[in-house]
């Protein structure tokens, strides 16, 4: 085939968004004499149907093989104009585009000065132009299956989604027990379902799905390869009971000699387990798990005459001599849905959450509130040791602990803590007909569905809203103090109350950094991770393949994790239904007879997408770069740091940038 | 032709007598010294000889052939050259002028080459004092040859003794009308001595006799890898060799403005020999180094009857790694 | 001290073994104070080998600049090892060029040379001008001891060590597998007193001062091809596509050729000097090359060539590396 | 001089950042001086330091380089390989008598159209403050 250079130039007047300031004439009149320009011309909006029919008649008429559009901004359109130029069989990459309106028209204002500008932006994309190569965007095939990581809400929901479209799921948790946070709370708001009966079925769901492969007490030790292709790598750890045999009867338990004598993380420590447990009643799996850190014959080496728990298991179930297993398989995506961390309100110690038992956090409080937690479901607090319990009437929310907090390191809105509060008002006051409840808060935010509604319930209901950000809470005789001031009606306010409920945000997992590494995620400004884009690709990642479900993205309710959940679900399915998936086409390749094998590329491609191999050079064995071209990404920062120009990034090659340079450098 | 004096403290006023044309001289640049543009003021330096011959000037490293614009036909020549005169260049770098004018009048008269060196007046300055390596007595030339010259000039200390020797030579004598003084006999006398005196001085010599009949009876020799084994592949020895002379032609564009250059190109380059296919028929140093040697004692006293060196000692001076083309000369004549 | 018994036997050894192919040491020029590199290849050549103040070649760039020609079908590539001898500042080039993986450290056996300093030809010359008769030379307590054809003359280091050596910090081999002799102290050490100099000069002053350095400059390329460093297959400045930088000689070409050479060995450069020894024109790279050194060690607190495991300092990065010159 | 010296200013941005920060000073109409001309590149770390010496030659008067602030890089890494990188170029330039006016560095993200701005008005600034840049510039010599 001649390749000849054979530009077009279109010039776009974008209405007159462009027009106004360019000469869009003069400019056309300009690329026409440019070299190997053969047709210059402009229109009204190139990016409309007919604009773009003018570019593909002439490639059709006129045999044009290179293409430069100067209209708006390449990361507005340069997609358009690629598939206009496919359409007609054009390779797509034969596109250059000359910003002409954000980066010329909008930004200046002299007509002159815009107009040589102009010229010089389309000079210089004619210059690349005639230097562009057509690519080809591969394919490579799909492992049909995905990972996800963590298995509360969000990863239940997209395992079920996955699983019920006949593709294989693995999930991997952390913890003993699928359930998450949503677990652990006892209504739901607005509605005031109960939040174990709408999730304990979908668990149960997730670990008998046939697709499913459940991995619970389980770690994502490594996560290689690329999209459609990842290698992963799973610590499932130790029980020290064997799942097969284990019936959940909990008689280990019963036996157990620190029996009801370990804090309940699942009953944030106000109950109590052994050091054999389950998570709680509902877990599931419901097989027992023990404790390495506290069972006595782990930490010791002996638990009395010998482990008690062994001659309780009649099903022969416990094995101390069980070790970590080691899982490998291949999946085609991966959706992180690792969840939340609560505030730790001792980062806040005016608020005395360390110093008094009646200080609680709003999950204490809902523990408080379930009818399986520690007290039954009664809210009884203890004075002490050996003091009676007693039952709270005058109570004091306190929101925003943690969020909109520039202090602790907190800007956001953790967007949950307004309509759990309400939810938790509501309980006092029906738990404790003759409590007084009130709120002390700096916006409330009920924008759902049906929060507004309940909010205006909750406040008729007689819980008492105060706007102000309490200063501290002291302890004064038997009551606690909230100190504040009511903003609206600039009273300083001391307020005594039998029991402050903190409503804690949300943050990032401690273990994000884990996470990060092992998917080469980002975190945005909040510290959770960050999406791809925020409004348009809001569960996926940089990382191809990999997405985003629930709380792990930023904080948000049950309603909005389940959405996202099935987004990054439909996002992957997308992904393993085709079977198939392209690769970026502007990536890196090596000359591999020039290079030196020197590896430099090696050690900067962030993505692990270059390797050495070793060829046969005339006889010698070399070592050279090879580029994985499924795992780069083209960002170009191997080529910038090869010294013999070896390796170049497609599209962006040094001869394609250099007379770009000399163009906008010298305009000669 | 006829003889003249110069006193050396009416050099300003030489300099000035020539200054519509312009007068090349060695100049210190740095450390380094080259033949450079005199300016008004400056004194007569020191020397044995420059570090880089004087070939740049008729010869330039870098010459643009024509400019011409990407994706059109028409190309515009460079504006032609000025009358030069160059002051103080030695015996054997001139000789190596005239050597090479051989080459670049030989089948097609080469015109940039030429016009530079019609318009070029060579103002030769005899050595008195040769140095080290110096050995012009035994490639055919001398520290007072004259060949290539337009005007020799011998150093008698208070003043310069002139030898015109060319209409060139005698012309550039005339425009300098009462600067010179008529020479008397005893200067010529004691110019003649100290020609005698400086050809005794030079302690490297060999005989070159038989060397060109027998260089290539050596083509497989074991002597070659030998000697270029250290050798870095660089261009010293070519490039300030003043018979050196081979170019490579390249575009150079700047965004769409080419021009087509002529610039000099060295033998021991790896890629000079370099083919598109990748083959390269001189691959290692090897290869090169005996071409080199070759070049100068084989090829070109075939082809125009004389050694294409002339003793100058630059490359012996200078080559990174000893490489000395005495010893080159000793070593194949002990393989013949 | 020096013991040219010592480096001879080991030579012998080493070139009798069976997995070597030769032997990179020096031996004397052919006139005056020049010193050639000598491949050696057979036990008997030992006697030519020398180690005096006088070896200035880093013969590490021998290693990589060794041609690869096609091997004939049916026959197999030398691979057999290359013994070196070295100094400190060879040594770590050896060193810097298997962290680049331009070799392989099996494939090279290190003489060590501990050296007290390596002469300035032209520092020598000014002193005993005209000298053709061979020359040999030798420390004494750090001093140079020549011995002319009149006669031993000692002198003073600081009067003929080359500059490199005179701010030397590593004059002993940072890698070998044979240490020749005893270690020699070391004297130098390196403030940058001339980069410092230079630094504080106005922008006028610098601009003139490296455009006249470099405008003398004939681009015979010994300084790269010199250099223990400057190893790929292909140098961009050699290549037409992309035209970095033009074949043409005059100032824009020479600026852009020496920025772009000195900017390839950051980080890379591990002082030898052989850029500047040999540069025929006397242009000062090692003013360049320091500079580039100087800011590796304040800023990134690298030093090339000293350890077989470091990350080549511009392939690698901290995420508080120093931006205060950022917008 | 009555006519203002206008410096031509070379400046490449990543896509991902700086370009986007670009386009959004673009689409909220702030201005700035004409003379300052982009090329896109995917990251930061695909400019070669000597692309920058190359514009200098090629007739730049002043180079920008800029991209996405550290931790924020669309390909994680990039940006810090090209600090480095221009840490080592910018002070090699300044040392051989390249004004520090004509080279910009910064980090501006996707929704700093007037972070932009700004950095275009101080390159083009400093820039004027020391003239045209002909140290090492090619059409100056042979043409």
């Amino acid at each position: 085939m001649n390749n000849k250079p054979k530009i077009g130039v279109y010039v776009c007047h974008c209405g007159i968004n462009i027009s106004k300031t360019v000469d869009v004439e003069a400019v056309t009149e300009f690329a026409s004499h440019l070299p190997y320009v053969e047709v210059a011309r402009n229109y009204s909006y190139m990016c409309s149907d007919p604009g773009q029919l003018l570019i593909k008649e002439d490639i059709k008429n006129q045999g044009l093989n290179r293409i430069v559009v100067a209209s708006c901004s390449p990361r507005m359109h340069e997609l358009t104009f690629r598939k206009a130029l496919a359409e007609v069989g054009l390779n797509p990459y034969y596109l250059e585009m000359a910003n002409l309106r954000e980066h010329c028209s909008w930004v200046h204002q002299d007509r002159e000065e815009a107009t040589i500008k102009a010229k010089k932006l389309v000079a210089a994309a004619a210059a690349k132009a005639r230097l562009l190569e057509p690519l080809v965007e591969n394919e490579v095939d799909v492992e049909p299956a995905t990972l996800i990581i963590g298995g509360g809400i969000a990863g239940i929901q997209a395992a079920l989604d996955i699983a019920s479209a006949g593709f294989k799921v693995y999930m991997v948790e952390k913890t003993p027990s699928v359930g998450g946070k949503m677990s652990q709370l006892d209504k739901t708001f607005p509605t005031l379902d109960c939040s174990a009966c709408i999730l304990t079925p979908k668990m149960v769901d997730v670990a008998s799905h046939p697709n499913i492969e459940l991995m619970t007490y389980s770690q994502v030790e490594e996560v290689s390869g690329y999209v459609g292709n990842f290698e992963v790598k799973v610590r499932k750890k130790a029980r020290y009971v064997d799942v097969n045999k284990c019936t959940g009867c909990g008689l280990c338990a019963e036996e157990c000699r620190l029996h009801n004598r370990i804090p309940s993380e699942f009953d944030m420590g106000m109950g109590k387990r052994s050091a054999i447990y389950i998570p709680f009643p509902q877990a599931v799996p419901a097989k027992y798990t023990i404790d390495p850190e506290r069972c006595l014959f782990l930490t010791r080496g002996k638990c009395g005459k010998g482990p008690k728990c062994i001659d309780a298991c009649l099903p022969g179930a416990i094995n101390f001599e069980q070790e970590d297993e080691i899982v490998e398989f291949k999946v085609g995506s991966v959706i992180v849905a690792t969840g939340y961390d609560l505030f730790d309100p001792s980062r806040k110690p005016e608020y005395g959450y360390n110093d008094y038992p009646n200080v609680l956090t709003a999950m204490e409080l809902e523990r408080l509130v379930s009818a399986s937690g520690p007290t039954g479901g009664e809210i009884l607090l203890g004075r002490g040791k050996g003091e009676e319990p007693y039952i709270p009437k005058e109570i004091a929310f306190i929101q925003c602990v943690g969020s909109r907090d520039a202090s602790c390191g907190n800007e956001y809105c953790s967007r949950v803590c307004c309509m759990y509060t309400a939810k938790l008002a509501h309980l006092m006051t029906e738990k404790i007909p003759d409590a007084n409840v009130r709120v002390y808060y700096m916006d409330v935010r009920a924008f759902g569905k049906g929060f507004e509604e309940f909010y205006d319930r909750v406040r008729r209901e007689g819980v008492h809203y105060i706007r102000g950000n309490p200063s501290e809470v002291f302890k004064r005789g038997d009551k606690l103090v909230v100190k504040a001031e009511d903003t609206l009606t600039a009273t300083p306010l001391e307020d005594e109350v039998d029991m402050v409920v903190l409503a804690v945000g949300l943050e990032p997992r401690k273990d994000a950094r884990e996470i990060m590494d092992l998917l080469r995620l980002s975190q945005s400004g909040d510290r959770f991770f960050l999406e791809a884009h925020p409004k348009l690709a809001p569960v996926d990642t940089a990382t191809d393949g990999v997405y985003l479900a629930g709380c792990a993205q930023g904080p948000k309710d049950i309603p909005d994790t389940v959405a996202q959940a099935k987004g990054a679900a439909s996002s992957a399915l997308i992904l393993l239904s085709s079977g198939k998936v392209k690769v970026q086409a502007q990536i890196s390749s090596v000359d591999e007879s020039t290079c030196r094998g020197c590896g430099f590329c090696v050690e900067i491609c962030p993505y692990g997408a270059v390797d050495l191999v070793t060829v046969n050079r005339m006889g010698h064995q070399v070592q050279v770069a090879r580029v994985n071209e499924a795992v780069c990404k083209g960002c170009g920062a191997c080529v910038a740091g090869c010294l013999s120009g070896s390796i170049q990034q497609r599209s962006f090659k040094d001869e394609q940038i250099l007379p770009q340079i000399a163009v906008l450098g010298g305009m000669r | 032709m006829y003889s003249m004096k110069l006193r050396k403290e009416k050099y300003d006023d030489f300099v000035a007598a020539l200054g519509k044309q312009n007068l090349y001289a060695p100049q210190k640049k740095g450390e380094t010294l080259v033949f450079a543009p005199v300016e008004a003021g400056s004194s007569i330096p020191e020397f044995l000889n420059t570090t880089v011959p004087p070939k740049n000037i008729v010869y330039p490293q870098t010459e643009t052939l024509y400019c011409f614009q990407a994706g059109d036909t028409e190309m515009s020549l460079p504006e032609g050259d000025e009358e030069k005169v160059v002051f103080g260049i030695r015996p054997c770098d001139a000789r190596a002028m005239a050597l090479v004018d051989d080459l670049f009048s030989w089948d097609d008269d080469d015109p940039y080459y030429l016009e530079k060196r019609a318009k070029t007046t060579l103002v030769g300055l005899a050595c008195n004092a040769p140095d080290n390596n110096c050995f012009c007595t035994s490639v055919g030339g001398g520290p007072a040859s004259t060949e290539g010259l337009d005007v020799l000039l011998t150093d008698l200390g208070e003043t310069f003794f002139l030898q015109v020797l060319t209409e060139k030579g005698e012309k550039l004598c005339q425009s300098l009308g009462e600067l010179l003084e008529k020479a008397a006999e005893d200067d010529l006398k004691a110019v003649e001595k100290l020609h005698e005196e400086a050809e005794q001085k030079i302690s490297r010599k060999i005989d070159t006799e038989g060397i060109p009949d027998k260089l290539m009876g050596l083509w497989d020799s074991e002597l070659w890898a030998e000697i270029s084994e250290p050798c870095l592949g660089c261009g010293i020895c070519t490039y300030l060799c003043p018979t050196c002379y081979c170019f490579d032609i390249q575009d150079e564009v700047e965004g769409y403005d080419g021009r087509r250059c002529r610039m000099w190109d060295s033998c021991m380059f790896g890629e000079y020999t370099l083919h598109a296919s990748g083959h390269n028929p001189r691959p290692t140093n090897r290869e090169r180094t005996r071409n080199r040697v070759n070049h100068k004692y084989s090829y070109y006293v075939e082809k125009f009857g004389k050694i294409a060196c002339v003793g100058c000692g630059r490359c012996i001076n200078l080559c990174p790694v000893n490489i000395d083309i005495l010893n080159i000369l000793t070593k194949v004549k002990e393989a013949l | 001290m020096v013991d040219l018994e010592k480096l001879r036997t080991v030579a012998k050894e080493t070139v009798s073994r069976d997995d070597v192919k030769y032997l990179i040491g020096w031996r004397q020029g052919t006139y005056g104070f020049r010193v050639s590199p000598h491949f050696m290849k057979e036990p008997e050549e030992a006697e030519k080998l020398i180690f005096s103040p006088l070896c200035s070649n880093n013969l590490a760039t021998y290693l990589t600049s060794v041609e690869k020609l096609p091997v004939p079908r049916g026959e197999e590539p030398d691979t057999r090892k290359v013994a070196l001898m070295v100094k400190g500042c060879d040594s770590r080039a050896v060193v810097q060029q298997i962290v680049e993986q331009g070799i392989k450290r099996e494939d090279v056996i290190i003489i060590g040379c501990p050296c007290d300093g390596i002469v300035d030809l032209n520092k020598v010359k000014e002193k005993f001008p005209n000298v053709l008769e061979l020359v040999q030379a030798r420390w004494n307590n750090g001093n140079v001891v020549f011995q002319l054809p009149e006669g031993e003359k000692e002198v003073p280091r600081e009067e003929v060590l080359a500059d490199k050596c005179l701010t030397c910090r590593y004059p002993n081999p940072v890698e070998a597998d044979v240490m020749l002799w005893e270690e020699v102290k070391t004297r130098g050490s390196d403030e940058y007193a001339d980069i410092k100099e230079m630094e504080v000069k106005d922008v006028q002053e610098k601009k003139s001062y490296w455009q006249d350095k470099f405008s003398t400059c004939i681009r015979c390329y010994s300084c790269r091809n010199v250099c223990p460093m400057c190893y790929c297959e292909d140098c961009i400045l050699d290549r037409l596509n992309p035209n970095w930088i033009f074949r043409s000689v005059n100032a824009t070409e020479n600026m852009a050729f020496h920025l772009t050479r000195a900017f390839h060995l950051a980080g890379r450069c591990i002082e030898c000097g052989e850029c500047e020894r040999v540069c025929p024109v006397d242009i000062p790279l090692m003013k360049l090359n320091r500079k580039l050194y100087k800011e590796t060690r304040e800023i990134f607190d690298y030093e090339p060539g000293l350890d077989l495991e470091s990350k080549p300092l511009l392939a690698s990065y901290r995420p508080d590396d120093q931006e205060d010159f950022i917008l | 001089m009555s006519e203002q010296f206008k410096p031509n200013i070379v400046a490449f941005l990543c896509n991902w950042c700086t370009y986007a920060g670009a386009d959004l000073a673009g689409t909220s109409r702030m201005q700035y001086p004409a003379n300052v001309h982009i090329i896109r590149v995917m990251c930061t770390g695909r400019i070669n330091p000597l692309f920058v010496v190359n514009a200098f030659q090629q007739g730049a008067d002043g180079v920008i380089i800029s991209g996405c602030h550290p931790g924020d890089c669309h390909y994680m890494e990039g940006n810090f390989y090209a600090r480095r990188r221009f840490t080592m170029l910018r002070e090699m330039l300044e040392y051989v008598g390249v004004e520090p006016e004509r080279f910009h560095m910064s980090w501006v993200s996707a929704s700093e159209g007037a972070k932009w701005k700004d950095v275009v008005e101080e390159a083009v600034e400093s820039a004027q403050k020391v003239g045209p840049f002909d140290q090492f510039r090619r059409n100056k010599i042979n043409w």
